[in-house]
């Protein structure tokens, strides 16, 4: 299988999806960049993560649409276009200011296809660059998706790794409910080795990165990354875990969970969210609702701290959760009586 | 301008004002009843807006309507019934029940929805006019909203957004004078919401909201402007309603005699009547339309309450999945 | 005490705070209403709900200021005049319009203090009348707490009755950091006792309604009235609950909830949300990972569906939790062995 | 106008220019160290804009400024030694290290804080001038926003509110021609952002940002608008930045020789120094002050370089409470 970036994944998958379906068009700040410029280079950026590449060029500006710094509207444009026949992507250049376009998102994209009794669709991909980890501080770095997952109407979901990006991008896009699309920044680097071809993931199925009995580590986007260390660490002491990447937060894998709870009774989840109404917190009251039966130990939650991001190296690495915390929470619930 | 309407069409818009009105001077007495649930903004008095601009449209056209959308659906071809069964809550309205009287659509006729949130349309009605461009058939998209929706940033965004990206979209302004309680020449910094377009770029046009030709004459301009050039604009008709900002308000910011001159001067119903003698068109056959429409409001209201509530299996259908 | 209503108890508080301190302002969307209007009556309304009646005649238009429908700059204004010195009260109409004004609460109000180091201080109330219950449909009945509750650097709260009404608001304008507060639009018209005279309920004190061995319900807002039904029911049954209203969602009372978990073992949660990183996942998380050893049965969460709120008065009726399935999840859990 | 400034006033925004020039100069050799975490947005080229508007505010007055902050910061009083330690994350930074190059911001000094959210100050700024109003004394505030800000709706709202409640703000906009890899020209609908203003009911002005006198003098007339008549007014300044939209933009947008051709015919600085004859300065007299503030760089970087690291138990302070 050949190896991509996360960010090349990504970028194949808008061109493939493109090519195939013309009622599918992408709408951004800068999604190509250089619309106005005194250089006359129409494409000089391809959006700033560079995800939309090349596509101005193969898709022209019907399809490839560099906005002005309206984010509201940016999601109303992608909506209404969904609306009205079309798959709209639109890009929100970072999680954070989803502060802006939630109406959109939240009140319209979600609710019209219930408030219609089903009359409507809204097959719209909202994709948003999230996270910390690149000291962008408070209003650059925030996970978003918890706010997201609590509104019933919306699929939310954020791939971990290359590969899922592929397979998940592609069923965002052609699902035909609104999708919240979430992209580490700090994994767009990344590397993967990436399925040839139509490759899909279906939304609601979690993955199962590595089997224990001993405990359960349930997790997502980038968070998948440091449990594997934490991982790699434990299985050194001969520490086996489930590792579960739940790939969408909505649909949720509640099976998989269970399943695993059942089996190993002790969870640690991890979440890169402050910790009140977040991902960890939602799964660690799931599991005490409904797999109460098999635990064995407090559900571990590992969240940030309930602060804004910091700015500083020092301090953002220690407000993100890292390998080490959730090496350490296994520890301890597995020796946990 | 001169714009020959057939006789048909003529009577065709009358009567699409007439149900209107009745729509809702029936809903405005059946809600004192308590039958009715939610809360509802009436729209009688700016018909001439909705017909006017609806007239020009067909159901490729794409409309975004306001909070205060019976006008607007009944215009763009919603079924009468249907919508009242919805704003009954029964299992047979237009959105099961499940949207109510600020939710209804219907998307098999270009009517994307009334909605809840002021200013919304904006954006939306940008997307439904880059769909009909991507199409390239020439449909066009209406983004409805009042004098108090001119305020948001929302539709800010959406005329700078329409302007730069060349699309068919055209807003109407409906200027009833009145964000709920608050002035239109207070809110408005600029007092004058047609000369905002500018500021965006495009072509505005203003004119008296409750004539139904001032409106059909005006949108025709702007109509082809979206329909052979792909240009947005916009269009602010001043207009009036009839009743309080949603059912129940004791509308004291208007003076006490307002409603009543307005009704007696400035009713688009009576206009149209007015004029009946140029337009060829004899009263006792406008009488006659008014009786059809009487008759098929009272059918519709019987059948609303007729008809089942909604269903409650119907709670978690519709969105994707559903939670323990 | 004097009985008055929710609403009564806020209005009093308006004006009693803004005759103690004259920093302090109100806005909003009518708050007042008529101005401009063709009657001259300059108080139309005194506000959609009439919570801020009277205010305008007493307090002038300066400090009780009619805005355009302009939610971002709303919150935006009381923010930024309350960074610079004045206590700002800003009123969304409907808390589902917070989709609009997220950013000034979220990227703005709720960080200012954490990223100018301590700096800056933000006192702003942001009032917003919320929930369903009144037929109002998908875009005007949420709750949305949970989402603002999400956010570090904001303080939730949500008074059940007039009292707390009261005791609460007077905090919340007192306060040094943002609060968003939450006024239940189905109980403006409820009668209750009130205290005369400054009466303040600090931030993080859940009140114990009610003491039984038998198991905890945990809640808020209007749901604590449907629990205070569900409970009297279940009294005469003989069957003893702890009844929790926890006042404020952040800062939470996570000592009174432990010690009850400690002693009942057995908890239902009920919130108006659904049910994704709701205020009942976050609780049942909360005990799950802190009250674990108490625990003897599964968490009980009481929610909405996860699904837009449906108009029909019999959908939202069977949408929005009541008593009954409050009664029926206690008699559930208390037998689970 | 005439407006005469004493000599030690012109020589003190002909320093506070060159401090926000060597600041950012400086700034771009050092991140390329690496030393410096995150992203940057430099101001150079800008610094006619920040110094001509500051020059008119005390410490009363409030100012919001952008994601491009370092030079309203300077201009406002802010301390250098103290900001250089807050973009390299130190404890002795403004912000304890924890706010960084895009949240600097001194509440003591009028300094509402850089902000990372384009368009959010324009709402906060309305908010800072209805406190100066309710204070009556004559204090003012300064929206600080870039030309791609001003599509944005948070700002459009702004502007209408800070009318419709006769607020003393004044929203500054610099058009540097881009915002972020977009021109100018194609996101502004209208291609005129002065003209904006109109829309909304307040005054505006246009001049050449770079140059001092010119910005000094256009924004004397808008303060007097709002100091003594309380009216919020836009002024619009045509700019230019020297970097890129952040630090690392390969810039594939502008013309090869863009900014060559800025830096040679359009420096603030230039300006100023071909103008010292007229102005009774000698050129020896800048060259002194150019050599300060090198020199008050080179120690706040030293100083920043040698100061201890942010904190790590501040993460969980100047938040009102922390969860388990
Ligand atoms: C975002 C938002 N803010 C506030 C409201 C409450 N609201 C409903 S209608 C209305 C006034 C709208 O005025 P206008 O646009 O003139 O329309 P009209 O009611 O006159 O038809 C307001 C403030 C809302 N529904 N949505
Ligand atoms: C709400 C929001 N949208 C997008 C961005 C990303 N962004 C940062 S600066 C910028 C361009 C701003 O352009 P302009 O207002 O002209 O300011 P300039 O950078 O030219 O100083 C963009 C799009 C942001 N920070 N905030
Ligand atoms: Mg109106
Ligand atoms: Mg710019």
């Amino acid at each position: 299988m050949p190896v991509k970036t996360y960010r090349e994944a990504l970028n194949d998958v808008l061109h493939a999806e493109m090519a195939r379906d013309e009622n599918i068009f992408i709408c951004g700040e800068d999604v190509s960049g250089g619309a106005g410029g005194s250089s006359g280079e129409r494409e000089a950026s391809g959006g700033i993560f560079g995800v939309s590449a090349g596509l101005l060029p193969k898709f022209g500006d019907l399809r490839v649409l560099d906005t002005p710094i309206s984010e509201n509207a940016i999601v109303g444009l992608a909506v209404g276009a969904s609306l009205a026949g079309k798959r709209g992507i639109a890009e929100i250049m970072f999680a954070d200011f989803l502060g802006l376009a939630l109406d959109q998102a939240m009140n319209q994209a979600a609710k019209f296809r219930y408030m219609s009794g089903g009359k409507a669709k809204c097959p719209v991909t909202i994709r948003v660059p999230y996270g910390a980890g690149m000291n962008m501080a408070a209003q650059h770095s925030q996970a978003m998706y918890q706010i997201m997952t609590s509104i019933p109407g919306l699929k939310i979901v954020m791939p971990s790794n290359p590969a899922d990006a592929k397979g998940l991008l592609t069923s965002a896009i052609r699902d035909d409910d609104p999708v919240i699309f979430f992209e580490h920044k700090a994994m767009y680097g990344r590397k993967g080795e990436v399925p040839e071809g139509e490759y899909i993931i279906p939304f609601g199925e979690a993955n199962l990165l590595c089997e224990g009995d001993q405990a359960s580590i349930i997790t997502i986007g980038r968070m998948v990354i440091f449990a594997e260390k934490a991982v790699a660490k434990l299985q050194a002491d001969n520490i086996q875990c489930d590792l579960i990447d739940l790939r969408t937060t909505s649909p949720l894998d509640e099976d998989m969970i269970l399943d695993s709870v059942e089996k190993t009774g002790r969870v640690v989840v991890v979440d890169e969210c402050p910790p009140r109404c977040s991902i960890a917190s939602d799964i660690a009251g799931f599991i005490a609702s409904y797999g109460f039966s098999s635990l064995k130990a407090p559900v571990a939650q590992i969240t940030a701290p309930h602060a804004p991001i910091p700015f500083a190296r020092e301090l953002e690495r220690a407000y993100v959760p890292g390998p080490d915390r959730i090496e350490e929470a296994v520890r301890k619930i597995i020796t946990y009586q | 301008m001169n714009l020959q309407q057939s006789k048909d069409q003529l009577l065709g818009a009358y009567r699409q004002m007439k149900t209107i009105r009745e729509f809702e001077e029936r809903l405005h007495k059946e809600i004192m009843t308590g039958e009715i649930a939610g809360f509802t903004h009436l729209y009688a008095g700016q018909e001439a807006v909705a017909v006017g601009v609806c007239e020009h449209l067909d159901d490729k056209d794409l409309i975004v309507s306001t909070h205060r959308g019976h006008g607007h659906c009944i215009a763009k071809g919603c079924d009468v019934k249907g919508m009242m069964a919805e704003i009954y809550g029964r299992a047979t309205g237009l959105g099961k029940g499940k949207g109510g009287s600020m939710h209804i659509a219907d998307f098999e006729k270009g009517m994307l929805g009334a909605n809840g949130i002021v200013g919304a349309g904006g954006p939306l009605a940008t997307g439904a006019a880059l769909a009909a461009k991507l199409d390239g058939n020439k449909r066009v998209a209406i983004s409805f909203g009042g004098d108090g929706s001119v305020n948001q940033g929302a539709v800010f965004e959406a005329m700078n957004m329409a302007v730069v990206l060349d699309l068919p979209v055209i807003f109407v302004i409906e200027n009833n004078g009145y964000s709920e309680h608050t002035g239109a020449d207070y809110a408005v910094g600029s007092k004058d919401i047609a000369s905002r377009a500018a500021a965006f770029g495009m072509k505005s046009l203003q004119a008296d909201g409750c004539d139904y030709f001032s409106v059909y004459e005006t949108m025709a301009e702007l109509l082809d402007l979206a329909r052979e050039q792909g240009l947005p604009s916009l269009a602010e008709f001043k207009t009036t309603r009839y009743f309080g900002h949603f059912e129940g308000d004791p509308q004291n910011y208007r003076a006490k005699d307002e409603v009543a001159r307005h009704r007696a001067e400035m009713d688009c119903l009576k206009n149209f009547r007015n004029q009946a003698d140029d337009l060829n068109i004899a009263l006792a056959e406008l009488d006659d339309i008014d009786k059809q429409v009487l008759q098929l409001i009272d059918e519709a209201v019987e059948a609303a309450r007729a008809a089942p509530p909604a269903d409650r299996s119907e709670i978690t259908t519709d969105v994707y999945i559903n939670y323990a």
